[in-house]
């Protein structure tokens, strides 16, 4: 007994088929920090359209997701700010992309509720305002309270700093973010790490996210200028 | 051989490389023994362990590891530790590929009951409930009869369900029994037994493989 | 700025004495592991009644929170499976306490929606069983589903393996169960540590709880045999 | 001084030992400049970070470390990660002492509307709507009024709302103001400023301190 599976061998392009037209990708990442920048060029590479993509934000204009939302490729946009992406909110405005937003905490607890097999869960947050239009309610102790249904998706995309061959995945700092809990909640997981080890390198205390998680590690052979400092973010 | 190393020899051959399995309190946690070595899998405990090896040997217990039944356990390379709500995050979520556990009852359409027998037998409900609910496949490892010599595999559950619908196959100490649409399956009987015999101590229908044209393989 | 609380220099007995009457208690540990056997004993020499008690399970006869069970102190206990006390089982038959059951991934996710602020959640769990009886419904999609509620607690005693000094914990191994959860889910959360060390001596990406959830510290000056090795369960 | 400077400056002071505070993008992340040396606080950011420092200096920059706004933050002695459920778990579980925000409305009442402008800016919603609910103390910290001049403090927010009675003070360049069950209880002035001036760029009522009888102290 052991566990020797190596789930490193798949080629990135042969772990990324997996995601079909119209389907729903989860990507981790909040910023630059988390984000798998290899993992969205080689979808964007293989042409899949009519994608319904959850993501925190939408990275800023030209940059990771954004550049699959400006090929196109995205139908439905499910994220929490865009503050910081131009682009994506012109094409929100023009009605070329549909846009759903969630207080960005709620929008973390979906995914988890999806992960952890619930069909979701129930909050008081945004009762008070226009979110609460077209919401299932659900009476609680007497008062109103919003049933918020959890998320689930066919492929997420992650960003680790570390994994072990055997799928074990550790995060760096505020890359963590989304990335955990979009690990749990989609039907295949694939993730790109900066560092592999072999299996029993990480200490089984520190791991983020277990191996039972992870079908596929993509290797990330050379940490490019994308995941680097951005200039315009430097006081 | 015992009843009890028949049947987790026999349970042991359904997994497959690479899946991530969870043994039951007691039958189950015999079941590693008879995996090959260096077999890849991954074993989850209830209480916040993936990557479970064999039981600690003695002198070798680690005071801060015990699976969700109170032994003491070892880990292999690659385990990881997470809390209860990580743990179960796993099974509901669909990643556990087997759960093994035990039954009192089991119906022919697959409902199981083994957590309480009212009035005697109540010590709550533990993790069983959600395991036999969520796992990918859920095989029980069971006597074939009770003690006093009733059939466990019977037509309709008579006492309150664990989960309904739930169980894929039966493995006991004289046969192998897969739930499908139809009914219950015969795959396959101990070798020290015969048809009759499993037929008379089981208290639902069993349909023989191939229509009962062919022999029933042995274990 | 810096962060130099010292939460460690509270006496066991002061921090226990936010325990009153009537209060609900979260206890961590799964078993021996992660069970706070120190803090146990100062509640109970306290000498606090009433109280409603949320563990995993009671420890076995005689140890953890089954002394204060079999001594009359608990008025409720919120579990998930008894099956190693005797003792306590006894109680629950003659009616000397109330004994409320959850399957054990509900009653983890139950602290942990506590803890998360939120009202509760929906699952199918037990959907098929007289676990539903009683139970608020909620139709998701069609179907009927359990709302179950959240649960908090005025106090949490929690056993970590190292604490720092601002309050950051980490566990080890299967020590960690219930303890994170608990940890975010009680008004007042008080950790024993085996071990203390300076604040920013801890890894922050293998910190298990963040300081913010702690309010006390309580220093383990010996690591007594009830931590150690059950022989009846050595093989 | 500019009004970001004496703002924040001010709402510094707002700060007790120990505390666990997070602050909105923009005019909040300059506050802790305003702290003292040692101050104990614990900044929290919703990106998944508790023990923030100060923004990091040029050239010192961490690729895996920024705050919820972009920007590229340092960590104290103390610091940790966590993911972003355990993050809001913080937040909406009363741990988190002071939020601090920006406002495009305040009310009477204490209902801030600070996400959207219908029509004209919708970026999205982000952590605002979850601590101007939850963290134990809002506290408004922005200009009086805006760039056009008008109140930004007004009876009733005529914007869609983040959270309803959430604000407990607010900290303009003119005024610390209190949302108190009575009303807008004005508790401090700007030196450079006086209670007319503060009045008439103020959309509400004002209550003064002591009845009006004595002087507002001033900031």
């Amino acid at each position: 007994m052991g566990i020797t599976m190596d789930k490193t061998t798949t080629a990135v392009e042969a772990a990324i088929a997996r995601v079909g037209d119209g389907a729903a990708v989860m990507v981790g990442g909040f910023g630059v920090p988390g984000t798998p920048f290899i993992l969205i060029d080689a979808l964007l590479d293989a042409g899949v359209e009519n994608l319904t993509l959850i993501k925190n934000e939408a990275n800023e204009d030209h940059m990771g997701v954004s550049k699959l939302i400006e090929a196109g490729r995205v139908k439905k946009l499910i994220t929490s700010h865009l503050g910081l992406n131009g682009a994506v909110i012109g094409m929100m405005n023009s009605g070329e992309i549909e846009v759903e937003f969630y207080p960005q905490g709620i929008l973390a607890e979906k995914i988890r509720a999806g992960g952890a097999g619930l069909l979701g869960f129930v909050t008081d947050i945004g009762i008070d305002t226009i979110l609460r239009e077209n919401k299932q309610m659900v009476t609680v102790n007497g008062k109103e309270a919003i049933f918020e249904p959890a998320l689930t998706a066919d492929v997420a995309l992650i960003h680790a700093s570390v994994a072990d061959r055997a799928g074990n995945l550790a995060y760096t700092k505020s890359g963590r973010n989304f990335n955990p809990l979009m690990a749990t909640a989609a039907d295949c997981v694939i993730a790109e790490a900066e560092r592999i080890v072999e299996t029993g390198g990480l200490d089984p205390d520190a791991i983020h996210t277990p191996a039972a998680f992870v079908d596929h590690i993509v290797p990330i052979r050379d940490v490019t200028a994308e995941y680097g400092i951005l200039q315009h973010h430097v006081v | 051989m015992s009843y009890k190393e028949k049947i987790a020899r026999r349970a042991a051959r359904e997994v497959a490389p690479g899946q991530v399995i969870n043994l039951g309190i007691g039958l189950p946690t015999f079941i590693p023994h008879y995996l090959p070595p260096d077999f890849p899998v991954m074993i989850h405990s209830e209480n916040g362990i993936l990557g479970m090896g064999l039981r600690s040997e003695r002198g070798t217990e680690d005071r801060n590891l015990i699976d969700a039944g109170g032994g003491y356990v070892t880990t292999l390379p690659g385990a990881s530790f997470f809390d209860s709500a990580l743990s179960f995050a796993l099974v509901r979520g669909g990643r556990l590929d087997i759960a093994f556990l035990g039954a009192l009852e089991v119906a022919e359409n697959g409902d199981l009951a083994n957590w309480i027998i009212p009035g005697k037998f109540a010590p709550g409900i533990g993790g069983g409930m959600e395991l036999a609910q969520k796992a990918r496949r859920l095989i029980i490892t069971t006597t074939h009869t009770t003690k006093k010599g009733d059939p466990k595999i019977i037509r309709s559950c008579t006492l309150p369900l664990t989960a309904a619908g739930c169980v894929d196959t039966i493995i006991t100490e004289l046969a192998v029994i897969d739930v499908t649409d139809d009914g219950l399956t015969l795959r396959e009987i101990a070798a020290e037994t015969d048809l009759e015999t499993v037929r008379n101590r089981t208290g639902a229908d069993l349909i023989l493989p191939g229509g009962g044209a062919a022999a029933v393989p042995t274990f």
